[in-house]
């Protein structure tokens, strides 16, 4: 893409930042690079294989990056939306970076699918995007892509999971969740899970059982949900790096249905807008409470 | 009423009886609960209170905690909307907990294990009401030791 | 000083806050309502018909004050709504001033209670049509409307020299008004065969899932 | 190592009946930690405390429960009995095992099982509490009043001589707010501003009195006992320290045709101005709208024109340059009485939910007036020096219809509820009328007379029988012109007859709203308020004059429509409450308030936008080198309130909040 | 513009010069008329008087044909149609539980769409359109607007400004360089239905509107009303009987006047069908003696 190769070129060349965070070729389909000179700006590219949220490279925990100083970041407007949760908690300053966005057309489940995009390959939040075209970013690059087609298999899972009984559903969880060893990869890789220190990690009092057997499991898959219940911008990125394949994104999805059913919450790009949680409506639905 | 009735016989001694927990605010279901005490409204015995200031103090987690430490149930409750006597912490808590129940029905705890409810400080009755139709609801269920013996499990 | 949260809101349906009231007290309700809405009382016909409550009339007289039939009438709006309070179905719906009324809505935009006597009046002359064909009301309103009602089941359409004739023959007063009826001719303004539309049988569907009492076999 | 005590009281019978407490202290004794545990009769009573005390010297104990009555009933006294055996009193603490359990079970064997759980429960926090101290605030004894009406002249004055300094805020140019307009008040008929003006001028001579008038508050930062309140002074124009008040400006103004706000648009005044004779202080302002001068220039014309005033100013006091000025000033208090404003009827509304009266045709229909333009027609200082005439040709009106709930209880307009006052000013209205146009008709259409208070109901009835009002129950329709009369479409309730008159005025009891404005202000100051604006008490009955945020109380018609009486009252009320805080130079609070552990902060400053207080501020940390490492949340102890909402808000737990840490609630439920 | 078209009964009938003068002034207006297909009667007063089910179905279905035919807006310019179209989009959306019943009645989708609009509010949009194409402006001639009931009442369905001083037709009447008088009956009630059932009130209601718009110096009534056309025009002689003096007060619909100042003939205005003669009025207007007479003969032959 010649526009974001000059673009990020000229950013370089100026002095405007320091490195570029961009996708470049790789052994595996496309994979994350720090560009630092105008030369290696040329390998950038974006296309259906940009799965990555560069915007996890934004968060404050990475401090080996952030030493290398002043980054312009390629985004996608999923991506977008987690940079503006993170101006949003004050984990990033807007002008301490430079944001790129890219007209996006949907991306690929994973980074090495081939060929158009379909609902068998296309990745579970791009049906339906409204963030097609980031506003947050100070530079826009690209044509705007055809709608991308929108994948059903997560929801027909959430909704499947929802039809059995909560003994089905506990025994279906249970078996998930028992391959999790606890890598915190999950948490590594989110763009949003930004604390110091991690709740998991905690031990006076300990929240979550530390050791990988289920109980804690249970507690930590939950702890994660709830913390991620109206932030989540739902890049799946936690389900990709999870080796033990666990379904993540089911969680994450269904969370988002919450959220949007019940405070019509979805993923934005303003870093104004209010979130959900941490907010109110006196009127907010109760049907729950007695 | 049932409940009441109940206790006035002793249960059999391998009857299963659940525990369980009531995390209340101080303000409203503390004074209500106290309030049913002082009317003398006869309710299950099952339930142990632990007071807190606030609903908005409550983290959903207090609930994983206590099926982790062998509750069967849990009864969360505080000042009715507008009540608050921090204004605005039972709004706050009000959504934490909608997504929370959520979440966890979806993992599959049973949902009627949990009872969410408002009871101002002038409705000790309606106390009583939560506390044997939650009791009943639990005992029906058996005791949720799937929960706590998830660490056996793995 | 931040935004904050919770105070310095407007809090809507709260009339009051703060510290909790002590054991014994009973809070402020204000959206509660004990009246009965199930029963069998106008009143309870009423609000469930319409979703209003007639116990919001206090007899405050605005409706009537401005009602231009009020003059002719026995029972004006605001003596409608209160027999519909006092539960006095038989007075209430066998007098003819239910028929008076014009529709002309002042009283609904003038309430100050949002009680809608149009809509309940409305509501009452519906209860008397369907319990026995608007017995009660003068004679010549109620042929007027069984004339109109029968035209549109019959034509889609009003025909008005039809209804004219239709009307005269239900009350007799076959001559008032006739000299009106050259002129009206002269000015084009009646025409004297029916137009029928097309789609009558959907016309009939609809009189008949209405329930509405107009049937052919009702009059020759 | 802990070392708990236990106490188990039997209270008489309350809960030895149905507990056996002797088993609840046997079993508790074999908790780990707690090596002392006990049953007795009456825990609170004297020698009950004694045992407590005793133990705690004897044992060394480091924490106390007893196991009793709900703490809402004996936590002080039991803290206080800790306290005087030298133990920190926030080390004990009560199981409830009385309300909670023995008065609510009657089999015994499980609620003793449920009295030593409940027991449990508390032994295991208090083995994790933490020694607290009261946190001391310094006061600053201040008061801040805003709204110089009757009420807020009362709380001046009442604050003032208790010995305090006040700053009184009025956003308007003179002190005295709308009663200053009344002709005469209900229902001793004596003049307004006889009785007003002595405390006008008083609170402006007051020593401990700081009058700012013509200013508003814009932002206020702090707590009870340490505000810090901004105030803007607008650009008067004029010098207030050089004018004299002698009045040759106003004459000179050449612009004298605007329409005069103190005599609600009846009579007229100049572009520079002084409110009224009798205006505190009588120092003129230039309506800068309205102004020859200032209007060229705000049309970007170089030229100077007019200055008419300036020329005919001895004392050069006038100022076209002056600007607005902001002042910061510290208060421990502040009284919010901003007073109330009249329904407009016309069709254009302030509150954009309200829709107006098209049927009245008022601001079409001259002669159609409301309740405070009557005010000014039967006010000797009036336009007509008293003289009741009627606004479109001067003629002395033989007929005058008064209609009473005119916006009031009328939801279908926006206001559910009853203005209060009208009733009583109407019949006082009908009273003046008739005192002063002897033939005259006074005929009022009311739906219910409300006129509870003192006297109250023998004046109407005195209108009535005495003075001659007609009274005909029943809401008018419409008002049209009819020749030069106003046609009155209404119906009498009582004879079941339609009802129409033509009268030569009319007169409009509109509903009394909160000023404009006040929800704006309302925010500044956190405090809540309700759908129509009132400023909501913290509690209806027994906190009648306090807001629900701590320092700041509410006096007079900004509260509820309010008459006189009533607004002194409650300024005085105000005004104690004030006193009373400020007879301390420090306040206690109660140390259950959060904390902020600043190692693990993330700064994502969730807390911040739950707490209901704006307790959370903003901490820079930095490194030795001074260079910025992150910014953190730190809670102001002063203004936490302790709810813990934050705690739970918190995605690392960072905050905690003391004596109710997540320390010590796992500990209770671990030991389920 | 194109717009959907519901004439209603009248218009075929009473108030014939009322869809006459519409459809000839609508050209000059850039106005295309598509009438609804096979629309039938919107079931007025008599059926929201005995039956609410029917007064909405009625119209329902009318509508419902509408959005079929694709229409964005419906214009009912009669104001009794109007009132009962407006209805039953208003119920359908406020209640519901409605559409069930409805939609089993008519058989069809309930109509949620399309927009009804009456011909006071369509006019006055068009004001600065009429302001331009005036060819002879009524310049100081003195009108009386009259909304009666059903154009300002309830107002949920009100779309000629507020509910109790509304401006709409004023605004028309200026954009004809007329100059609306100051009165006290516009919104008042006329005696509607009764036309034929209960003539008394009807006779009482009109008359004093005839004679408040003739105190405050009006040379004509102008309504959008078939119903209140009829009753202050045809009932005007039965008024005059009453209080023996004759009004002769012209009462026009809007589209007429409008068409008047737009330059159309009285033939195409349909004048000759009033009861009250409108030769003197529009003699007047064109200021001229023969214009007069031939205006005269023109509205005769008419008649």
């Amino acid at each position: 893409m010649q526009e974001l190769v000059d673009l990020t070129s000229k950013l370089l060349q100026n002095g405007d930042v320091n490195v570029v965070i961009g996708y470049e070729e790789g052994p595996r389909g496309v994979r994350p690079v720090v560009a630092a000179t105008p030369d290696d700006c040329r390998r950038l590219i974006f296309d259906h294989r940009a799965v990555h949220n560069l915007a996890t490279y934004l968060s404050p925990r990475r401090k080996h990056l952030r030493v290398r100083g002043r980054a312009a970041v390629v985004l996608k407007g999923c991506d977008a939306a987690a940079v503006a949760t993170l101006l949003r908690e004050r984990q990033l300053k807007r002008d301490d970076v430079v944001l790129i966005g890219v007209r996006c057309g949907g991306v690929y489940r994973t980074t090495t699918a081939e060929g158009a995009l379909s609902a068998d390959n296309v990745a579970d939040r791009c049906g339906g995007c409204a963030l097609r075209e980031p506003t947050l970013v100070d530079h826009l690059v690209g044509d705007l892509p055809p709608e991308p087609p929108t994948a059903g298999q997560r929801a027909a899972r959430i909704a499947a999971l929802e039809e059995l009984s909560p003994a089905e559903r506990f025994d279906y969880w249970r078996r998930s969740l028992a391959d999790c060893v606890r890598c915190n990869a999950c948490r590594a890789v989110c763009p949003l899970c930004v604390c110091e220190r991690c709740v998991a990690d905690k031990t006076d009092p300990q929240w979550i059982e530390s050791s990988p057997h289920l109980r804690g499991n249970f507690s930590w898959h939950m702890a994660r949900a709830l913390h991620l219940a109206g932030r989540c911008v739902d890049c799946g990125e936690c389900q990709r790096a999870c080796p033990a394949g666990i379904p993540l994104t089911v969680i994450n999805g269904k969370v988002g249905q919450v959220m949007g059913a019940r405070f019509g919450f979805r993923p934005t790009d303003d870093p104004d807008a209010p979130a959900p949680i941490g907010t109110f409506d006196p009127d907010d639905s109760q049907e729950f409470i007695r | 009423m049932s409940e009441a009735t109940a206790t006035r016989t002793p249960p059999a001694v391998d009857a299963f009886e659940p525990k369980i927990i009531a995390f209340v605010c101080n303000w409203c279901t503390y004074t209500g609960a106290d309030l049913a005490g002082t009317s003398r409204l006869q309710m299950a015995p099952n339930v142990r209170i632990i007071r807190l200031p606030c609903t908005g103090r409550i983290d959903p987690l207090f609930i994983v905690k206590a099926f982790e430490r062998g509750a069967d149930g849990v009864i969360v409750s505080g000042c009715h909307p507008g009540d608050c006597h921090y204004t605005a912490g039972n709004f706050h808590a009000r959504r934490r907990f909608a997504v929370a129940r959520e979440i966890m029905g979806f993992l599959g705890i049973d949902l009627d294990r949990v009872t969410f409810s408002w009871v101002s400080a002038s409705e000790g009755g309606k106390w009583s009401e939560v506390v044997n139709e939650t009791t009943a609801r639990v005992r029906k269920l058996g005791p949720f030791n799937t929960y706590r013996d998830l660490v056996a499990g793995s | 000083m931040p935004p904050l949260a919770g105070q310095g809101r407007c809090l809507e349906s709260v009339p009051w806050r703060g510290a909790p009231v002590s054991p014994g007290e009973t809070t402020l309700e204000v959206s509660v309502s004990h009246n009965d809405h199930t029963g069998s009382t106008l009143a309870a016909h009423v609000r469930q018909v319409t979703g209003l409550n007639p116990a919001r009339c206090y007899q405050c007289g605005k409706c009537s004050a401005g009602c231009p039939m009020a003059a002719e009438m026995d029972f004006r709006p605001h003596d409608v709504l209160r027999l519909i309070q006092q539960d006095k179905r038989e007075q209430l719906l066998s007098g003819e001033s239910l028929w008076l009324c014009l529709t002309c809505e002042t009283c609904t935009a003038r309430c100050p209670n949002e009680c809608d006597p149009a809509r309940v009046i409305d509501t009452l002359r519906e209860m008397v049509w369907r319990d026995n064909g608007g017995a009660g009301a003068p004679r010549h309103i109620r042929a007027f409307h069984k004339s109109f009602l029968k035209q549109i089941r019959r034509s889609g359409r009003i025909f008005e020299f039809g209804l004219v004739a239709g009307y005269k023959m239900r009350t007799g007063s076959l001559f008032s008004d006739v000299g009106a009826v050259p002129g009206m001719l002269k000015r084009g303004k009646l025409a004297l065969t029916p137009t029928r539309i097309k789609g009558l049988d959907e016309i009939r569907r609809i009189f008949d899932k209405c329930a509405a009492a107009e049937t052919d076999a009702e009059e020759p | 190592m802990a070392r708990i005590g236990v106490f188990v009281c039997h209270c008489g019978e309350n809960i030895g009946r149905t507990v056996d407490c002797a088993q609840v202290a046997e079993a508790c004794g074999s908790f780990p930690g707690v090596v002392h545990s006990v049953d007795y009769k009456y825990m609170c009573s004297d020698p009950g405390q004694l045992q407590i005390k005793e133990a705690i010297k004897e044992k060394g104990l480091t924490g106390v429960v007893v196991a009793a009555c709900s703490p809402h009933m004996h936590e002080k006294t039991f803290r206080k009995a800790a306290a005087a055996a030298g133990l920190n009193p926030f080390l004990c603490e009560m199981a409830n095992i009385r309300e909670h359990c023995s008065w609510i079970h009657e089999d015994r064997a499980r609620a003793t099982a449920k009295a030593i759980d409940l027991t449990r429960f508390i032994v295991e926090k208090v083995k994790r509490n933490q020694p607290l101290v009261p946190i001391s605030i310094p006061v600053e004894r201040r008061a801040l009043v805003i709204g110089a009406g009757i009420a807020g002249i009362q709380a001046a004055l009442d604050i003032a001589d208790g010995g305090r300094e006040v700053i009184l805020v009025e956003k308007e140019p003179s002190i005295g707010g709308h009663m200053s307009q009344l002709s005469e008040t209900f229902p001793t008929l004596d003049c307004s501003q006889c009785i007003l003006t002595p405390r006008m001028v008083e609170a402006f001579q007051h020593p401990r009195i700081k009058l700012m008038t013509y200013s508003e508050v814009e932002s206020l930062e702090g707590y009870i006992g340490n505000f810090a309140v901004t105030i803007r002074k607008k650009a008067r124009s004029v010098d207030d320290e050089l004018c004299n008040g002698c009045g040759d400006c106003q004459s000179a103004c050449p612009v004298k045709k605007i329409p005069s706000e103190f005599d609600a648009g009846l009579g007229k005044r100049t572009a520079i101005y002084v409110p009224f004779p009798q205006a505190v202080p009588n120092i003129p302002v230039i309506d800068r709208e309205r102004c020859t001068r200032f209007k060229a220039m705000r049309k970007g014309k170089k030229k100077e024109v007019c200055g008419r005033c300036l020329k005919a100013c001895g004392r050069e006091a006038i100022d076209f340059a002056q600007e607005d000025r902001l002042i910061t000033e510290k208060v421990g208090a502040i009284v919010f009485a901003t007073g109330y404003q009249l329904y407009s009827i016309g069709e254009e509304q302030p509150r954009e939910h309200l829709s107006g009266y098209g049927e009245y045709g008022y601001g079409e229909i001259p002669d159609v007036i409301d309740g405070m333009q009557f005010e000014r027609l039967a006010s000797a200082s009036g336009p007509t020096g008293g003289r009741i005439e009627r606004p479109s040709d001067g003629k002395e009106p033989e007929t005058v219809v008064f209609l009473q709930c005119v916006g009031s209880r009328d939801p279908q307009k926006g206001i559910d509820y009853c203005s209060k006052l009208c009733c009583m000013y109407i019949a006082k209205h009908t009273m003046l009328y008739r005192h002063k146009v002897h033939h005259g008709r006074a005929v009022v259409f009311y739906m219910d007379v409300r006129a509870g208070g003192k006297g109250y109901d023998e004046f109407v009835r005195r209108a009535v029988e005495e003075d001659g009002a007609e009274y005909v129950r029943g809401r008018v329709s419409r008002l049209y012109r009819a020749g030069d009369k106003v046609r009155v479409c209404g119906f009498d309730t009582l004879s079941g007859e339609p009802l129409e008159m033509d009268a030569d005025m009319v007169v409009m009891a509109t509903a009394i709203q909160p000023q404009p404005g006040i929800e704006s202000l309302a925010q500044k100051l956190s405090v809540s308020y309700d759908k129509s604006g009132f400023i909501n008490e913290a509690h209806p009955k027994l906190k009648p004059v306090e807001t629900n945020t701590a320092g700041i109380y509410v006096a007079g018609a900004c509260q509820a429509p309010r008459d006189i009486p009533d607004a002194v009252a409650m300024a005085s009320a105000a005004a104690s409450k004030v006193l009373g805080l400020f007879s301390n130079e420090e306040l206690e609070r109660d140390p259950c308030v959060a904390q902020v552990d600043e190692t693990t902060c993330s700064g994502c400053f969730h807390c911040e936008r739950v707490c209901p207080y704006g307790a959370v501020e903003h901490l820079e940390v930095r490194d030795r080198g001074g260079n910025l490492i992150k910014v953190i949340a730190k809670v102001n102890q002063g203004v936490c309130q302790g709810c813990g909402t934050c705690q739970a808000t918190c995605p690392s737990k960072s905050v905690e909040l003391l004596g109710f840490t997540d320390a010590q609630i796992f500990a209770a439920i671990n030991s389920l | 513009m194109k717009l959907g078209y519901f004439p209603g009964c009248s218009l075929h009938a009473t108030a014939r010069e009322f869809d006459e003068s519409l459809r000839a002034m609508a050209p000059r207006l850039d106005l295309e008329l598509d009438e609804v297909e096979d629309w039938a009667c919107c079931g007025a007063t008599s059926a929201h008087n005995t039956n609410h089910l029917l007064s909405v179905s009625l119209p329902a279905r009318t509508l419902a044909i509408s959005e079929a035919q694709g229409h964005e807006s419906l214009l009912a310019p009669c104001a009794a149609c109007y009132s009962r179209l407006a209805y039953a989009r208003h119920a359908l959306e406020a209640d519901p539980s409605l559409c069930d019943p409805v939609k089993d009645a008519i058989g069809r989708e309930p109509p949620t769409t399309v927009q009804v609009l009456s011909i006071v509010r369509l006019l006055a949009d068009l004001a600065p359109r009429i302001r331009e194409k005036v060819a002879t402006a009524l310049d100081g001639v003195q009108i009386a607007c009259y909304y009666g009931c059903l154009l300002a009442r309830p107002a949920e369905l009100n779309d000629v400004g507020s509910v109790e001083a509304p401006t709409a037709m004023e605004d028309v009447v200026k954009a004809v360089g007329a100059t609306p008088v100051v009165w006290n009956q516009r919104l008042e009630c006329c005696g509607g239905g009764f036309s034929l059932s209960r003539k008394a009130s009807v006779v009482r209601l009109s008359r004093s509107i005839v004679e408040d718009a003739r105190a405050a110096g009006a040379a004509a009534l102008v309504v959008a009303c078939p119903m209140c056309h009829l009753n202050l025009d045809f009932r005007q002689k039965a008024i005059a009987r009453r209080s023996g003096e004759r009004a002769d007060m012209p009462v026009f619909f809007l589209t007429q006047l409008v068409g008047l100042a737009l330059g159309m003939s009285a033939t195409e205005l349909g004048l000759g069908r009033h009861y009250v003669s409108t030769a003197d009025f529009v003699a007047r207007l064109s200021g001229q003696e023969g214009a007069a007479e031939s205006a005269s003969e023109e509205i005769k032959e008419v008649g």
